[in-house]
């Protein structure tokens, strides 16, 4: 089953620090409906990796995957060296915990102020309050919303929900950091801000998987870069560019 | 620290989302004061074929010439049948009176009347009207014994009806409890599919589903808790203030209208659990669907 | 045009919707069988106490010797007398007859009578029961009569408990009205709410309230109008099944459990109404704070 | 009450050309919460403004005082010669048929598949059948959709999202186009292709204001730009760059 598809993978030993490997992984909204074909991808701890492709070309899917928020239709996919299609329902929040995840529709809880947005990600796992009234607000300062604590996102400009979907994906400094579209609501100069915390992060070994359209940051980052095109990767270059049409 | 997140998070859901709230709360205390209604109107005809079956007595006419030997016997004898109750023996002068208290506003109907007109008699209670007729034959032609009465198929009806009341009444209660149950389902599923997108994104943030649903059963918990509240409220003010006067207005009601202080408490306590249960556990079910993300 | 538009859009979302469509559709059935519940109570008790009305009689007993002359003219008397609808003559034999038939159970309450032993009697039916203490001391005490009997003072408390009984039904039949259009319309008000984001997006596409109001209401009025067509299908399926069967079984409510076709159909047509207007009127108004943008 | 705080202002005299004008225009969301401050706005019939700015300047704002999505707190807009404040309830509407506006969140309605969504657009200006059944799927062919009539907006990308809420914006052909980063969640190529289009329909003498973040948009295309900072606005240049510092 594990091999459904996948005649085109080549596959590497499996190693310590392999943190996300997709092995021919497929994915059919509905039948006949290819979001994903054939996708083999591995990520090593530590890496910080662009995704980018035309709109529609599976981006956000991928990125579904690794948090179990959708199943693959074919292959497989390992996050930590765990197969996620043998992890149990009751697992999932625990790996989602460990997934950060900046949704490219933000996905704020409607009915929480900023600070108990972001302060979310800490309760689900349990942190004491002391911890949480004190790094949360930290975390909003270096995402430029230290003022706004006390606002429900109905009453943020679009940029800053994109930004409290941010704080509250890395709040909890998860092993893995998935940005879907993460300066997309963003101008440039907060964009390069936010730009410089995911690098910080990603210092701290933390490995990040960005989706994005923004060819002025990924050109400028020069990390792997990894290409899709109607569902299929069609290059995956170490330190590449946004690409080479534009 | 896990209760104190679930406790304020409670409040400020119910704070965020008020209109739910009350809507649950309304819906609860309304489907409660129903199946209240439909609990005071089985205690009601209770209390009156519980009433009814209590005045049917056989009563025994004595001959004018019986001698107090052979009433004094026929005493003894009935006193030791295990389905006779009491025994009560009514003088010709005490037959009168109470024939004259019976007919009080009409006094054409007793004016010619004197001591000796009515006979006297033995009252005969039994322990359930159901021994009515076997006691009565078993009497019947006794010495001293004029006469025996009782409703004879009459009972025999009244039985029936009552106990068909008492089936309806228990029938009615259940479909209530069946349709507050369901109606404040209703209310509460509707109420988290209004926010089935927040329990969407606590899930993909890395919540539990029971981190995510306690708060929401702590929510349908205080909300059907304050409209059995409500409900328990109206219900015992309607005892206190209501049915009381109805009582005092007119008078042949009043046994029907007057509960034991216990099965009130007994009625509205169950009124409250039905009501908290059924928030605790709707929302929970309700639940289930949405959080299969 | 915007006909086929408003149609097309209710199907679709009563089909996207599926969901609320079922809530709003079982509470407003269920409503609406509680309120027809009540309804049918109310019917019931009118029967009864119709029926106990109508058994309130005045006897004139005859004394053995009256003349035939004297009846005539007593029966004249009262004929003409517009309280009095109808004097029937029972003759001794028929007394008997009668008697017996009441007690056929109970062969020995009437063994030993015969003709002559029970006297007849002059049978009046008032066309109202509040006359019957009037009527009867008027002709009290008239040649030939011997005896004049009616409940007396027991009369008078029949006509209260009777009205008492009325009154009754009537309030808890307004107050379950109100309970219904309660129940149903926070059960829009929720289903709505759940689609505020939606009523907001169509505003600011353009849309004129009318335009977003139409599909909504016409939504709530298929939900309740669904409902209230299964509420009344179980009435109308309980009053042609269970209720002729009560009847049969214990013939003394044959009569409490029989309605005209006429009023049952009144009745539910009143329940579609009820339904059908609390779902559309409560739809509009359920979305004005949400057409404020 | 019109000069309220508008001591910066300069008037033109009123023309017949004048489509969007905002005259000392504030906004304070709440007490002490100013989204926008002394804003005077005049934008001509067939103009293409950009309206650029960092994240939580009012752009936004801006955007929904003209289709009377908020009011002003201070200051007149007028919008095709009508002062908003004076156009009674029940005109609103009539207003927006005539402004298609691109919001940011795309606010698709989620219970309507893509063709519904954009005919919906139609539906309520009464066009019959006819011409909705042939002018929508051109429109979403315009925006690349053509294949994806029958979906729901759940079952779109985010890129997908976008292009469904512009092709409803300008399906009726209104009179001003609002556009609130339209391409916020788009491709550099499909951008392009939008930005063609947005070109496109103004050349037909439709009005367009255009929010954005991305500068090589608004860099190639030369056109005006209107810069806001906190609020204000700090430049307005007829053949503008997206800006001196980036
Ligand atoms: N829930 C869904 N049901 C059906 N099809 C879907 C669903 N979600 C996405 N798709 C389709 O799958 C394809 C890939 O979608 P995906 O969201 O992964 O694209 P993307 O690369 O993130 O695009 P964008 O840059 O526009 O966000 C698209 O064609 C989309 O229409
Ligand atoms: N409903 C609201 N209530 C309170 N404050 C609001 C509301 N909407 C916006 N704001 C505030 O007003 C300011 C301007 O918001 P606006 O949405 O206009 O910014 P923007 O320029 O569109 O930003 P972005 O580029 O991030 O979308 C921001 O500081 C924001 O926090
Ligand atoms: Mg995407
Ligand atoms: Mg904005």
């Amino acid at each position: 089953m594990g091999l459904a598809g996948s005649g085109l993978c080549v596959y590497p030993a499996e190693g310590d620090r392999e943190m996300i490997k997709a092995v021919g992984v497929a994915k059919d909204y509905r039948v006949g409906l290819r979001a994903l074909n054939d996708v083999c991808i591995d990520i090593t701890k530590g890496e910080f990796v662009f995704i980018v492709g035309p709109s529609g070309s599976g981006k956000s899917t991928f990125l579904k995957l690794i948090t179990k928020e959708e199943d693959p239709s074919a292959g497989e996919i390992h996050v930590a060296g765990k197969n996620l299609a043998r992890l149990p329902r009751w697992r999932v929040p625990f790996l989602r915990r460990n997934v950060g995840c900046v949704f490219q529709d933000f996905k704020l809880l409607p009915n929480k102020t900023v600070f108990q947005n972001v302060a979310f990600g800490l309760q689900v796992i349990g942190k004491p309050k002391g911890v949480i009234s004190q790094q949360v607000p930290q975390i909003l300062e270096l995402v430029g919303l230290g003022e706004k604590l006390t606002r429900y996102p109905d009453e943020l400009s679009g940029g800053e929900q994109q930004r409290v979907s941010i704080a509250r994906a890395f709040v909890n400094r998860p092993l893995i950091l998935l940005a879907d579209e993460p300066t997309g609501n963003l101008d440039p100069a907060t964009s390069v801000g936010i730009m410089r915390l995911l690098d910080r992060i990603n210092r701290t070994s933390t490995t990040v998987v960005m989706a994005t359209h923004d060819h002025a940051i990924v050109d400028s980052m020069r990390r792997r870069v990894i290409e899709l095109e109607d569902g299929e990767v069609v290059r995956d270059q170490t330190r590449g560019i946004y690409g080479v049409g534009t | 620290m896990r209760i104190r997140y679930f406790l304020a998070e409670t409040v400020n859901n119910l704070r965020r989302n008020a209109l739910m709230a009350i809507a649950a709360t309304s819906t609860v205390a309304i489907s409660l004061l129903l199946l209240g209604g439909v609990q005071i109107l089985g205690m009601i005809v209770g209390n009156i074929t519980d009433g009814w079956e209590a005045r049917i007595e056989i009563s025994g006419y004595l001959r004018s010439n019986a001698t107090s030997g052979e009433v004094r016997d026929l005493e003894a004898d009935l006193a030791q049948m295990p389905e006779v109750e009491e025994v009560i023996y009514v003088s010709e002068r005490q037959a009168l009176e109470e024939y004259r208290s019976d007919f009080e506003d009409d006094p054409a109907l007793y004016e010619g009347l004197r001591v000796g007109d009515l006979p006297a008699s033995l009252r005969i209670a039994l322990t359930d009207a159901r021994y009515t007729e076997e006691v009565a034959t078993r009497i019947e032609g006794a010495p001293g014994l004029d006469d025996v009465e009782f409703g004879g198929g009459l009972v025999r009806r009244l039985l029936q009806v009552n106990s068909l009341l008492r089936s309806i009444t228990f029938v009615l209660s259940v479909i209530l409890m069946v349709a507050a149950a369901a109606l404040i389902a209703n209310t509460i599923r509707l109420g988290i599919y209004a926010r089935r997108d927040e329990i969407g994104i606590m899930k993909l943030v890395g919540a539990t589903n029971w981190f995510i649903r306690i708060p929401f059963m702590l929510e349908g918990l205080v909300a059907a808790f304050a409209g059995a509240l409500i409900a328990v409220g109206i219900v015992a003010g309607a005892n206190a203030v209501l049915f009381s006067r109805i009582g005092d207005a007119v008078p042949i009601l009043s046994s029907a209208f007057s509960f034991s202080t216990e099965e009130m408490v007994t009625m509205l306590g169950a009124l409250i659990g039905v009501g908290a249960l059924v928030g605790l556990v709707g929302s929970a079910m309700a639940m289930r669907r949405f959080l299969e993300v």
